[in-house]
């Protein structure tokens, strides 16, 4: 093998790392690499064990791709990698100032890119439904936990990209993650804002607004008339964009996220450190009228339709 | 020797078979893998044990006195969140006590009112649970909370004597602590006995308060010290992370042949059942499995000793007939051969 | 025996007030007064809390957990103690039930076939059960190799199947204004309530769950029983996870591990809501009714917190509380009785 | 002389009910106070107060003159004052060394398991165990044992005052007479002895005074020397006892309702063979051990047999679970009514009708009125209070349990009523009803078979007797032969072994 790697990361259970593990296993066997993929069950105390374990056998890889399970509490571990001297890779959560020293780059998603585009596609719709003579522009967010990292990166890009427009978030409820949260947080949030009237919905991510959407279809709303709802990560329901209940997503692969670790690695190993020390996927804008057509073009240099690039029911 | 092992043997087979267990897996994986035999292997062998152990432990206990203690997961998140909260203000000692001590009165509380109110610890537990979540949810401001300063994680992560840490010496002390405690005390003997025997227990004298409050205690203790280990090592904590620490102990301790009808077992059985799950865990990551399959692996290991301890269950019936039937059979013989003497003509 | 009734006779007469009144620690009552203070005045204050669309959403908030939680109330009565493989049941039937959908059987053929998969579970677990073993042991090993299928079976991805498909009426329809889910919660609570009342079976279950020894002694044996109330508690999660998968059109076997409550897994959900209720853990005492309340109790101590804009943490802590809270005044309550223990 | 333990005015009530009313009570150094009285009147309460389980009297309790109070069991065995309960208190899964040390002061704090075996084998010599091995799990011994190691237990407390609550409700004539024969060795050596029970002769034999509590209220105590056992259960009752037991069918008629044949209980020595004829009262015989018991059992399907057939009509099997002998109309009521007897938390009526849910129902759905009938007809029979159906079996008394115990049964109208130790810890009063039930039904045509250990009931209640010895079917004594004598003499000695002895010697 051209050069060994080690990927920590959650579950493959989880639809979009599962996905995920895809991209970074089929690329890396593409280029040469030997991977081995360690996965926790969204633990992190289980990670550092992991790490532990994995640096006890005493088998060190050419490069760490580290994903820690919570951003901010895989600080122990990353730097127990970062002690073996062998550099490591930061993907999917941003890298804070601490982590900074440890790690020679990042690579993944970016949070707030992800909620801006979201806001600024909510905000055409809002303009749309404007001119269109429409009324009410309440909008009612279903978060993931506020104790989550990326709780306030999302809501703050979210808010910046609406500012100004006549938007305005009435409610914010953070249940849970997935869909089963995204249904409880919105008929609880329903009860309380129906008398203010709920005209737009943004969910953190397309599973939570799945069943948000749900709970808004029980209650009678109709949806893509009623209330516009945006999404972000395509980790939904496909079909809601489709039939247009769903007016968009911004679209954010796991697939291009396990490649563009690799194709990084590729470049750190090969130059010995990266143009960009951030880099981030790319989130496109899907609606109804662009989802047949959205694709695109992945590291190794194929072309990828939407249903490839997705997790989720997609 | 040979027939004090076959009487020890038949005297706890559970044990024996844990024993036997744990060298299975340890042997399975010492000859698939070729680092899993190795000092540094062993090192983070005992760092799991550091924390699991206490769980397992902890729970061993509880289901000694018939009972379990559901919170033990959200206590020890109370503790880590304590822990790395206040470390950086109060010093590492201070917090450590501070968050010790907090989880430690919280067993007690629960020990307490478990006791008072004559109710299951299972009903308790599964309320505080959640009301520990939500505790340490407010203490940790709902964020990840974080150290600054990260020299108390290498500290504790130092390796002594090739095998050991500060962390798992400690854990070491504490199993032989509760141990002695177990074994050679009065109070250790009065959590056997209600466990054993709650209303007899009760009947003879034994007020339910002093063991229950001590085995929650000695639980909230060992909940407390392993999230402090687990915070202290990490330098972070969250209020909603180590749910998965019940499920794990309970499976230890049940591997380690402690018997839910309360009663029987012991810190031996504790340290068997932790090791063999640290085996199995430590073994599975090295062979790259994915995570749910470690899932199905520890049912499986569950199941296996089920089947064995409903096979010995049965076994030990059926052995129990037949010594009952010879010795009725011998007592026949000798009881015929009188009345035939004996017996005055009616 | 002449002179023995002494004892008062006619303490069957007296109301459930009066006998709290009469038999119970003034601590229980001031906790009881304290409660119903603290939830009428967060339902008076909450906005929106006292509409009937609100009381709706908290009825279909209780519902998931409500049908897992009556087919546990069964377990539990009858004296076998706890599942806890509630969620690794429905994770199995949830991806068998997709992943019928998906290969286009049709709602009849997979909820069949997804049946299939929940009475397989549930008269293994409970044949170990009642020859003898424990029911946590049990039921712990069983949760392990259920999930474990689970995930082996779907490699662990997200089985989806298109609308309009077959099942949507379960999941997203709706009768009389009720969501379909709703109705199925409170049909089956009925139901259950009335089969334990009125049935035989339900007889053995008190009976069997208040002594098994002489319930074997006349003529009820735990063996069978075990295997029916397991069966019973099996084929509710099957029917969660089938309305559920019903609800989003897809499945994987996380779903029931993360998506339901922030504070723990589904199964701690559904043996809180058993006990919130005030069901007695040893069997012989509750109902299946007492389980469906708690659940409405809990998702409307969370919907109130909601209402009165509340995050997901104070909102785990104010469950919790209650849950704890309710249980020591039935603890004090259930004191009165001698039976208890 | 000064009293040791003085007790006056003691009342206790539990919410409705009056347990104790101004009871006075006391007890002098070295005497044997027997404590007496109905199911219910307040014996059990009254020893709870004394040893501190139960606190939550009013009155007065002086012990050496000195006002106290003990706030529980364990001030109470500071104080010299041991209790062995009603019921068992041994841990079956701790050795009978831990067990004897398992509470109070004389429990070390730290201890071997070495270390308390030795400790251990004085008190158990002092019980006449000295042949026990300490290490031993208690759940290994037979219950005279227990019984003992309990008493072991308490000596070990070197207590003063020294309670016994029924300590032989359950055992058989020997192992009472070493119960008897400690209490005895104890209060030569001075200490003060509460002893509660039934059995009057035993009250007759090791007593000095005796203190008589009727419905909660105490009678003064009369020195045994003033009694006779009829004046007793007059005090007792309040009134006189006629003849309790009810008059017997002289002739047995036809064939054998049902022949048991080569019938091998686990525990008997030879199998077993003997018939059982409609409206008969069989009795059979013999101590606990004897096996009488397993018989019973294994004809209703409750106790392993090695083999055996019940010829029973066209019916030739034999049941291997209650619920096949059931099905063959074969009632059976076991020793431990608490244990497998009745649903204690469940209201009485379904008691009543459990053993019979299939007649009252239809499709597996039950009718109410059916089986309120039912509960009905046999509430009225046996007496027990009909407005009281719906409350749980649990809060009756003693009789009353024993009374719904039985009952139940005729729900199946069995052909064939099996009861072992049809009054165990039930009153006089109660005894009485239980066995003119039993006598009826025997008219009306059921086969009727009791095991007992008690030497009254079983010589003057049953037709016939089957006499039992450790695990051997000893003879058939028929009703013109039945004496307590012959019955004794056949059920503790049949073959002389103590002449046998002596000659051996
Ligand atoms: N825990 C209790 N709660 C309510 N009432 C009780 C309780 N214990 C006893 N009683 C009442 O006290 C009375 C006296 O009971 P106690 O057990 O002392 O009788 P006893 O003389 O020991 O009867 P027995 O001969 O059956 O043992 C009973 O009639 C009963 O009504
Ligand atoms: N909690 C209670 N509530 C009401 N009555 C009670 C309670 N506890 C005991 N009793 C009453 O106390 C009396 C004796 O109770 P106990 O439990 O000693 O019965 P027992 O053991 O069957 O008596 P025995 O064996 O002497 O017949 C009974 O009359 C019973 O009804
Ligand atoms: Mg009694
Ligand atoms: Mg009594």
């Amino acid at each position: 093998f051209a050069a060994s790697i080690i990927s920590f990361n959650g579950p493959a259970g989880e639809a979009y790392i599962g996905k995920f593990i895809k991209g970074i296993k089929n690329t890396a066997k593409l280029k040469g690499y030997d991977i081995k993929v360690y996965e926790n069950q969204f633990n992190q105390a289980e990670q550092d064990q992991q790490v532990q374990q994995v640096l006890a056998a005493g088998q060190l890889p050419d490069v760490f791709i580290w994903w820690p399970s919570d951003a901010v509490a895989g600080l122990g571990s990353l730097r127990a990698l970062h002690k073996t001297g062998v550099p490591v890779l930061k993907i999917n959560q941003l890298p804070n100032e601490q982590d900074k020293q440890y790690i020679f780059g990042y690579a993944g998603p970016d949070d707030r890119l992800r909620a801006r585009n979201a806001g600024y596609m909510m905000r055409e719709a809002a303009a749309a439904k404007k001119a269109a003579g429409g009324e009410g522009f309440n909008v009612l967010a279903l978060s993931y936990p506020h104790s989550y990292g990326g709780y306030s990166l999302s809501i703050n890009a979210f808010k910046e990209a609406i500012a100004g427009s006549d938007l305005k978030i009435i409610g914010d409820v953070d249940e849970g993650f997935g869909q089963a949260n995204g249904y409880k947080g919105a008929a609880k949030m329903i009860s309380k804002l129906k008398d203010q009237g709920i005209h737009f919905v943004y969910g953190m991510d397309d599973a939570i607004l799945t069943g948000g959407i749900k709970a808004l279809e029980e209650a009678g709303y109709k949806m893509g008339t009623d209330v516009i709802a945006v999404g972000t990560v395509c980790n939904g329901d496909k079909q809601l964009i489709e039939e247009g209940k769903q007016f968009g997503t911004t679209l954010q692969s796991p697939l291009h996220e396990g490649q563009l670790a690799i194709k990084m690695v590729e470049e750190y190993l090969s130059t010995g450190k990266l143009a960009n020390y951030i880099n981030f996927t790319p989130n496109p804008s899907v609606t109804k009228e662009t989802i047949a057509t959205t694709a695109l073009r992945g590291f190794d240099g194929k072309l990828y339709s939407i249903e490839e690039l997705c997790s989720g029911a997609w | 020797m040979f027939e004090k092992t076959k009487k020890w043997l038949t005297g706890n087979p559970d044990l024996a078979f844990a024993m036997l267990l744990a060298c299975c897996v340890y042997g399975y994986f010492a000859i698939t893998n070729e680092y899993f035999m190795t000092g540094r292997t062993t090192f983070a062998i005992m760092e799991r044990f550091a924390v699991l152990g206490l769980v397992g432990l902890a729970l061993t206990l509880c289901i000694i006195a018939g009972e379990i203690d559901l919170s033990i997961g959200s206590n020890a998140a109370l503790a880590a969140v304590i822990v790395v909260r206040f470390t950086d203000s109060l010093g590492a000692p201070t917090a450590l006590l501070i968050a010790v001590l907090i989880s430690t009165s919280i067993g007690i509380i629960q020990g307490y009112f478990i006791a008072y109110l004559r109710i299951r610890a299972i009903v308790l537990t599964v309320g505080t649970l959640m009301l520990l979540r939500g505790v340490a949810l407010f203490v940790a401001e709902e964020k990840t909370v974080m150290l600054t300063d990260f020299r108390i994680p290498d500290f504790i992560t130092t390796k002594y004597f090739y095998y050991f840490s500060p962390a798992s010496i400690l854990v070491i002390l504490v199993f032989m602590l509760v141990g002695f405690f177990m074994s050679y005390t009065r109070y250790g003997r009065e959590i056997y006995a209600i466990g054993g025997a709650r209303k007899e227990a009760l009947a003879s004298g034994i007020d339910l308060k002093r063991p229950m409050i001590i085995v929650f205690a000695i639980s909230g203790f060992c909940a407390g010290l392993g999230g402090v280990i687990i915070g202290l090592r990490s330098g972070t904590a969250q209020a909603l992370g180590l749910q998965y620490l019940l499920l794990a102990g309970t499976v230890a301790a049940f591997i380690g042949g402690v018997s839910i009808l309360g009663g029987r077992g012991g810190v031996i059985g504790a340290i068997i059942g932790t090791l063999t799950v640290n085996f199995l865990n430590t073994g599975l990551v090295f062979n790259v499995t994915p995570a749910f399959l470690v899932q199905l692996y520890l049912g499986i290991l569950l199941v296996i000793v089920i089947m064995f301890q409903t096979g010995s269950r049965i076994f030990d019936q059926s052995q129990k007939r037949r010594q009952l039937l010879s010795d009725v059979d011998l007592r026949r013989l000798d009881l015929l051969s009188r009345k035939h003497k004996y017996q005055k003509p009616p | 025996m002449s002179t023995g009734s002494s004892i008062s006779g006619g303490s069957a007469k007296l109301n459930f007030l009066d006998k709290i009144i009469r038999d119970y620690s003034g601590l229980a009552i001031i906790m009881v007064a304290i409660f119903l203070f603290v939830f009428l005045y967060g339902m008076i204050t909450a906005p929106n809390f006292l509409t009937i669309f609100n009381l709706k959403t908290i009825v279909r908030d209780a519902a998931l957990v409500g049908i897992m939680a009556i087919g546990l109330t069964f377990v539990t009565l009858s004296g076998n103690f706890f599942l806890l493989s509630m969620k690794e049941t429905a994770a199995l039937c949830i991806i068998a039930f997709a992943t019928g959908m998906s290969y286009g059987w049709g709602f009849e053929l997979s909820f069949l076939f997804t049946m299939c998969f929940a009475l397989v579970a549930g008269i293994f677990q409970g044949a170990l059960i009642g020859l003898g073993g424990n029911p946590i042991v049990v039921t712990l090993g069983a949760a392990g190799v259920l999930y474990g299928l689970g995930a082996y079976w779907s490699d662990n991805l997200v089985v989806s199947y298109r609308r309009p498909h077959g099942a949507e009426w379960l999941g997203t329809g709706s009768f009389l204004g009720l969501p379909n889910i709703t109705v199925a919660f409170i049909l089956i609570a009925i139901s259950a309530e009335l089969v334990l009342r009125k049935t035989n079976f339900g007889r053995q279950v008190y009976l069997i769950g208040a002594n098994r020894a002489a319930g074997k002694a006349t003529g009820h044996e735990n063996f069978s029983m075990a295997i029916k109330v397991c069966t019973i508690a099996s084929v509710c999660s099957a029917f969660v996870a089938i309305a559920f998968s019903a609800q989003v059109s897809s499945a994987q076997v996380n779903y029931f591990s993360s998506e339901f409550g922030s504070s723990g897994d589904m199964t701690i959900m559904v043996i809180a809501t058993v006990m919130v209720g005030g069901n007695s853990i040893m069997g012989g005492y509750g109902s299946t009714m007492r389980s469906s309340l708690g659940a409405i109790f809990i998702s409307s101590i969370d919907n109130m917190m909601v209402l009165h804009g509340f995050n997901s943490g104070p909102r785990v802590f104010a469950v919790g509380l209650m849950i704890v809270f309710s249980i020591i005044v039935f603890a004090l309550v259930r004191r009165g009785s001698r039976t208890e223990e | 002389m000064e009293p040791l333990l003085e007790l006056s005015n003691i009342n206790r009530s539990f919410s409705a009910i009056d347990a104790l009313r101004s009871v006075d009570f006391s007890i002098f150094p070295g005497e044997v106070m027997g404590l007496v009285g109905e199911n219910g009147a307040g014996k059990s309460t009254l020893v709870k107060i004394i040893s501190g389980f139960d606190n939550e009297y009013t009155g007065s309790l002086k012990l050496n003159n000195k006002e106290t109070r003990f706030s529980s069991p364990g001030k109470a065995e500071k104080m010299g004052i041991a209790i062995a309960q009603q019921e068992l208190s041994l841990i079956p899964t701790m050795s009978v060394a831990e067990n004897i040390f398992l509470t109070g002061d004389v429990a070390p704090v730290f201890a071997t398991k070495t270390a308390l075996v030795m400790k251990a084998k004085d008190y158990l010599s002092e019980v006449g165990l000295d042949y026990l091995d300490p290490y031993l799990l208690v759940d290994r011994l037979s219950v005279g044992e227990q019984h003992l190691v309990e008493v072991a237990r308490l000596i070990a407390h070197d207590p003063q005052i020294l309670i016994l609550d029924e300590p032989t409700a359950a055992l058989g004539e020997s192992d009472s007479i070493r119960i008897l024969d400690m209490v005895k060795r104890l209060s030569d050596r001075g200490k003060s002895i509460i002893y509660v029970s039934h059995r009057l002769d035993e009250i007759f034999k090791i007593c000095d005074r005796i203190t008589v509590l009727r419905d909660g209220k105490s009678i003064d105590a009369l020195p045994i020397s003033e009694l006779d056992v009829n004046g007793l259960v007059e005090i007792m009752l309040g009134r006189e006892l006629k003849n309790m037991f009810p008059s017997r069918n002289k002739k047995v008629k036809g064939e054998p309702l049902i022949k048991i044949k080569n019938l091998w209980p686990d525990g008997l020595l030879q199998p077993v063979e003997f018939e059982i004829y409609a409206g008969e009262i069989l009795g059979l015989a013999g101590q606990l051990g004897s096996g009488s018991g397993e018989v019973l059992a294994a004809i209703a399907g409750a106790h392993k047999s090695r083999s055996g057939t019940l010829e029973f009509g066209d019916l030739v099997f034999l049941p291997r679970s209650p619920k096949e002998a059931i099905e063959a109309k074969i009632a059976y009521c076991s020793e431990d009514r608490k244990y497998d007897g009745l649903f204690l938390g469940r209201p009485i009526i379904e008691n009543i009708s459990s053993p019979s849910l299939k007649s009252i129902s239809k499709f597996g759905v039950r009718s109410t009125r059916a089986e309120k009938e039912l509960s009905q007809d046999i509430s009225a029979k046996f007496t027990v209070d009909a407005s009281r159906l719906t409350s749980e079996a649990g809060v009756l008394s003693g009789g009353n349990q024993q009374k719904v115990a039985l009952g139940k049964w005729l729900s199946i109208n069995p052909k064939i009523i099996l009861v072992n130790e049809p009054t165990r810890g039930v009153d006089v009063g109660a005894r009485a009803e239980i066995y003119q039930k039993l006598r009826d039904l025997a008219e009306q045509g059921s086969a009727i078979v009791i095991a007992s250990t008690d030497i009254q009931e079983i010589t003057n209640l049953p037709d016939r007797v089957i006499s039992f010895y450790r695990g051997a079917m000893i003879n058939e004594i028929k009703l013109e032969d039945m004496s307590a004598i012959k019955i004794l003499s056949s059920i503790t000695d049949p073959y002389s072994e103590t002449s046998m002895q002596k000659e051996e010697n």
